[in-house]
This record gives C-alpha cells, structure tokens and sequence, in this order.
C-alpha cells in the first residue's frame, strides 16, 4: 500500500467546480501553500472554502481568493495583518462569508469527521451568531445546536508521512490539519518529508492513514509568513 | 466631564493589575493584543501555565527578533517558544480545553461590559468585516472571565454600562473588570465597585460609568507600580 | 428436514469467502471469535488494513504463546502485534473512525439477519447478561457490513428471517451474508442469493431460509478449498 | 509546579461514598490497578462506576464490585473471561447495569469533557438501547440523541507522566485513558514513570497536563492479565 504521488498536480486536478475544500493551517503556521497553489494552476471555480482566517498577503489562501476561485468563505475570523484580497472581493460582493466561532468550528470539522450530525454548545448563546439556531436547555443552562462541517476536499500540511498515509506534524502547524483530514471525502496531504511504512512511531502518529487519501513530499514547504514578509505574489 | 488622561492607569498598569489575581499553577488564556500584556507580570513564584486556541499549552515568552519559528506562534500569529511542559494539540482538542470549563481564567479584552455581565468585543456592528475568533467560546466556558480595558471609549462614553448596544459575545459571562481607573466586579446582575485610584473621586467615577456603582461592600484604593508605563 | 451437517462449509472456508471480496488497502474491523478468522485468509498481494476498538490500526497477528504483551490487545482481549504502519489512538478517535464512515468492511456474526438487512447480533433477549461492546457502532457506520454465520441455528432454525426476533444491533445495515450454505446479499428489502454450494439444491437452501431468496439475477456455485476445516 | 503524590492512598482518600468514578483500561489493558486497589483499601461504598467491562476475576474492578463498593456500572460490554463477581452480584440484583454502546460511551465521555451536554448518533437507532432518547432526521437519516458523561474521578493509568501532568500512554492501554481524563473534576493518574517538565516531547503528549490533578507514579504496574493466569485475590 502505498498512496504517495510524486506532484501535488496529479491529485489537485481531480477537484471540480463548485467542490467545497477545507484548507488547513492557523494563519500561515500549517498552511498547505504548494497545495492551494497547485489548485490555483489547476483553476477550479466557484470553491466553497473552509479556512480558519480568509488569506494574508497575495500567496495561498489570498491568492486562491484573488484569483476569483472561491464563491463562499467559511471562518472564524477573516483579519489578518494584510487582508487586503479577502476585504476587496467581500466590499465588492464577489465572496459570500460564513463567520463560525473557533470552537464551533472546529468541534463542527471534528463532528463531520466523527458521523454526529449535530451538537450542542454553550458558545454564541444568546448572539447574533445564534439566530435561527435551535435552542434548548441541559441542566438549567441554554446551549444551541450546530451542524457538522463536511467537505469533498481537504488540503492539509503535516511534517513526516508514511506511505499509508500516517502523519505528524510540526508544533502549533497541527491546529485544523488533522480534523480536516478525518472530514473530508479525500484527503490530500503535503508533508517534508515521506517515509515508509513504519518510519513513524505508532505513539506518535498524529492522524491515521485512514484519514489521508493522498500524499506527496514538498521537502522544503514555503511558510506564508516569511512568502508575506517579502512581499511574495502567486501565481 | 473630568479628563482623566493624566491620572487613568496605563494599559501595563491594568494588566499588571489583572495579573496579581491569577494563581499559582493557573491555566489562563489572554486574548490578542492588550491582554497579552497580563502574562508580562505575574507575581514572582508563581507558575502560570499559558493556553492559545491555536493548539498550544504551557509556551513560553515571545523569541528574539530574528529567531521566529512561523510554526510555532499563538492565537495572535506572533511567534511564541516552547519551554519545558509545552504540549501540542489540534484545534477540536483545544476548544474541547475552552469549552470543556477546563481553563481556570480568560482575560479579554472589551468594547461594552454591561452590569449583567454581558460582554461586546466582537464586532462594531456598523459594517465593516466581522472576525469572531475564538472569543465566544472563550467567554462562555473558561472557570472565570476578566476583563482590561479603558474605563471609557476614545470618545468619552462609558464602556461599563445598563446593556451593550454592540453584538455581543456572550451573556452574563463577566465577572470582574480591570479599567484604567477601577476594579470592578459583576454580581447579582450590578457593577460593584471593589477598587478605584485615588486620584477619582466617587462621583466623577460613577459619571463616566454607564451604570450604578454599588460600593456598599467598600472600595480600596487601586495602587500599581509607577514605572509601569 | 435436510441434514447438512456433512455438506456445509467450516467456519475458516466461511471465512476464507469473505476474505475474497476484501480489496487491497481497505480499512477492515472483523467482530470477536470467528469474524476474527477471515484474516488469515486474506488473497496473496492483497494489503489489509484492520481496525481494533480499542485504538490499534494496522495491527499484525497475534504473537507467539509466552510474548505475550498484554498492553496491546484487540476488542476481544487477544494479544495481537506491532507492524510496520501501526498507530495508536484512544477510544473517541477509534469510533470516530467508526461513527464518520471511514472504516470500508465490517464483518460481524449473527444471531439473525432479517430480509430488510436489520441484524440481530448482541442479545438472546432472554434474561442474561446484554453485552453490546461496539458492534451497535460498526453495523451502523461501516461502509460496507456483511455477516458470517452459519446458515441455521444449531436447533435448526433459520438465521435469515423475515423479520428478527431478537434485540436489534442495528437496521436495515447488513448487505452481504456469508453462511455456511451461500452467499446472500441483501437489496431492496430482500434476500438476493448470489452464490450456493453446489451439495445443496435451491429448494432445500430455500427451506432453511426464513424468507424468500431471490434467483432471478443467476446464481453461482459458491466453491471453497477443502482443507479449510 | 507539582502535581505528584507519593502514594495513591493520600489522594484516593478523598473520594466520598456516593461518587461517580470512571476507571480507565479496556479489560486490563490499561486499568489502574494500584488506584481501585486503592479505593478498596479506602473504602469509599455507594459509587458509580464507569468503564467499559465489568471486571475480571477477583483483582481491580471486579474485586471492588465484590466488595460491595459499587451500586451502580455504566458499561458497554460486562462480559469477560471470568465475570463472576460482577455476573453474582447482577444476578443478586447488587448492582444496577446501564448499558451504552461502546462508540457511545466514549463519545458521551468525551463530549462530557468537551462541553457538549448533547450530540446525535446514528449507532443503535431502532435498538431497544434507543428507547425513550429523542430521534430526529438530519439529511433523511434518522439519528438518537445522547447525553454527556461526566464523573466526580477519573482513575487513569498511563506511562510516563510529567510534573504539570502531561502524559503519555502504553499501545492499546491508552483507550478510555486520555478522554476520562477530560471528563472528571478531578483525575488521579498513576503512570510507571514521572519525569521532570520537559522530559516528554511536546508532539509526544497525549494528555495534556490542564487534564490531571493528581499523579503518582507506580513503577511496575501490576497487569490484571496476568494477575488473573495467577488467580489472585484482592485484598
């Protein structure tokens, strides 16, 4: 078994219009770049995009949006230190926004991943993010019900992969990655550095193959931080 | 209206403020900005265990310039390092930490605090692009949930007041307030008033509060470190 | 009544059919005692992956007597080992991959399986002790569910019924039955037969079926090797 | 900071008659033996116990079931190579059962740490285990509502263990380990190593330290696999 392939190209090409594709990362940190750069050359339209943030600069995220792939956003916060692209198309009305607060979103990524179609939680009570959600009280507190997160694509970074797909990761770069993996119908995942079936401790295995769908080595990933610092522009 | 421009508390004062009641062994998380200040003063032996959404518990302080790891950064997106105790996890982990009740306290920062303990931080409401982060979450489960702020806006008007008139991000959540002029605690759905500088009279305080000050419980004098500016 | 008692399969040539339908690099939880069996018959050049409950996939067969460790062990309390691939989880991971449809074949035993796919499989329903374990998880979620069994109870009574009688593990989930006598699927709420031995004519396997079986889509001689015993 | 204890006995102490308790461990694998022999030795009566089996033998569960300190067990699967004690005292009407599907239980601990006093399931629709629990649709498939689980105890047994906490585990011993964890107001871990912070890698952590009040570390770990081939008998 072994689901490695040698160029994000090959597999990127598969995503059609109009797909929903999670895309990992906090930020920068965890940020599949080459991924989502490889699906701005691929050129799929009319993306439905679930991204903790909406994009910083003009490389990854940004660009994807820049580029005029992405119909709709789902984030928790769409701010970053240059927003610009994300701020540009939601004033001019090309990009539809769904703000999730972090935690409902990522406990609703997890729950597509898990099979529970629905949960309750304390968070947003009683906001505007609430409206229209169902209400109901457990033990004399009010909670609203959310809705998994499921996607058709999920992008994601890890650090080593084996060939059946288990992986690590690299510090605070885990964040969405390994929920994303388990909520997607495929996964696909760039990781520095490909080993072979056992080059993991089965301790330290993060997210199970069974998770990943694809894998492929980008041995020396760019980080959108340092891309952003000097002024980088994809494509 | 009294200007208090040069007696009010600095932001460094507020959080040193802030920091002397968090206890030894705590697991805290500071929101973006302002309140990161509050981890730049906690009493000497104590041990703080610091929580960011983004997946990391127990980091230590901001690198040199120059010696960034961009993995390794906090909710802030500003690089922080690992020091002994650190732990790794993912962001369903993370949030199952917030909203599981399982931090001891979350300091934020405001827009309107109301005597109900209802706090706006969010979102202006006036257009603009909306960024929630994980402030309602935060709001609605850590064990406890403090406030810094000014005592008043830019413009003057009370940021303690009957109800908030921004969006909120979450109901009856807060129970103390740390401002450039007071401490102040919610309970019982009012403001008590448990610590002022002495420079503000009680009623040029009550004035630029948006709601009663309830000081029957008595009120100390709110006294920082000078140099903290 | 026929006997069969000298014409039906063993368990291990049970087993050794439904390890044939198993595609390479599947994802693959085999229920306690005799599912268990089908993955020593797994085709030559085929990878399969197996998934435990307790948190082990890509686990390897079970160790030599003496190396035993008893750490690591699958749902039925059986040492197993280490191969290359392996990985460890706790629980609510394990059934996440459960409960979200990743597992690909669940293979589980019978105590019924009604024509509309509902299986019985957990409790006589008779007093006793009910011991449900995570087969209510598996039959619900997996993508694909088949069952191993003997095609008749030992008082011989049969296993595929109309309806079941028994406490339900799960509805309408099963869609292949291997038993002893022939491979049945399951389809629109009925029993379509796929394969027969070929010691058994039609009418009699009908008369051990509690329920009509469907031939109109041609039915295979369902042939095994003969050592398996 | 330093949450470890000499001995299990000074901090098991304080669990009173009446408390719900979740014991770590699938069978044996990764039961804490030495803290249940602990809660024996202590005495506490009237508890709830939450675990997947029922014990095994005369040691651990089992044996604090034969001591009569248990009225009532959540559990998914009672059965075992020698459930005679939990099997009499059942029979006897000793003790109440609560039977919870096995990806249910963990679920339901897991949401009980998480804060999520309710989720849907599809597992054991149209079961007798679903009778009386709310069911709705959700894209056409019928799901049953489930409730948080929490305890006043978790007991957990894991490897090695740092002063803050953090943990790791043992292969398949991890199981109910590291989510019972969560669950708890308070959880006593006993682990066969303590390090100082620091000495388990960052990556490495399955159970960060904000989980765990009390550690004590039991050096060689008694096995009930093997207590039981040896027949032994608690106290």
């Amino acid at each position: 078994m072994d689901i490695t392939v040698a160029t994000p190209r090959e597999v990127i090409q598969q995503i059609p219009d109009g797909a929903t594709v999670m895309i990992g990362g906090f930020g920068g940190s965890g940020a599949p770049i080459e991924l989502v750069h490889a699906l701005i050359d691929h050129g799929a339209k009319h993306l439905t995009v679930v991204n903790n943030n909406a994009g910083n600069g003009h490389v990854g995220l940004a660009a994807l949006i820049e580029q005029g792939q992405v119909d709709k956003l789902i984030c928790s916060f769409p701010r970053s230190a240059d927003p610009t692209v994300f701020v540009e198309a939601y004033k001019a009305n090309k990009i539809a926004l769904e703000i999730v607060p972090q935690g409902t979103l990522a406990e609703r990524i997890r729950c597509g991943g898990a099979g529970i179609p629905a949960f309750y939680t304390p968070t947003a009570y009683g906001t505007e993010v609430a409206e229209g959600k169902p209400v109901e009280e457990f033990e004399g507190r009010p909670y609203i019900r959310e809705r998994w997160l499921k996607a058709d694509y999920a992008l994601i970074k890890g650090d080593v992969g084996d060939r059946h797909g288990n992986m690590t990761y690299r510090m605070a770069a885990r964040n969405f990655n390994p929920i994303m993996a388990t909520a997607a119908k495929v996964t696909i995942a760039q990781v520095s550095r490909v080993v072979d079936a056992g080059g993991i401790d089965p301790e330290h295995v993060v997210t199970p193959g069974i998770f990943v769908n694809h894998l492929v080595e980008i041995a020396n990933p760019a980080q959108e931080e340092e891309l952003n610092r000097a002024e980088a522009v994809y494509p | 209206m009294i200007d208090i421009s040069d007696i009010k508390l600095s932001n460094a004062q507020i959080a040193w403020r802030a920091a002397q009641d968090i206890q030894d062994g705590a697991y805290v998380n500071l929101g973006i900005g302002f309140p990161e200040m509050v981890a730049s003063y906690q009493p000497e032996g104590r041990e703080v265990i610091f929580h960011t959404e983004n997946g990391v518990l127990g980091f230590g302080a901001a690198p040199a310039p120059g010696e960034e790891d961009w993995d390794l950064i906090n909710a802030g997106k500003k690089a922080i390092t690992q020091k002994p105790g650190t732990s790794f996890f993912h962001h369903a982990d993370s949030f199952a930490m917030v909203r599981g009740g399982h931090l001891d306290v979350a300091i934020l920062g405001a827009y309107q605090i109301a005597q109900n303990g209802d706090l706006a931080n969010w979102s202006t409401g006036k257009g603009g692009i909306p960024a929630v982060g994980g402030a309602m979450d935060l709001v609605q489960s850590a064990k406890r949930v403090a406030v810094v702020t000014d005592h008043i806006t830019k413009k003057g008007d009370p940021k303690l007041v009957e109800s908030c008139t921004m969006p909120l991000t979450g109901v009856g959540c807060v129970t103390r307030i740390y401002s450039s002029l007071a401490v102040v605690d919610i309970a019982n759905n009012r403001f008590v008033l448990r610590e002022k500088i002495p420079a503000i009279s009680l009623d040029d305080l009550q004035a630029l509060t948006g709601a009663e000050l309830y000081t029957n419980e008595g009120v100390d004098d709110l006294i920082c470190p000078e140099d903290l500016l």
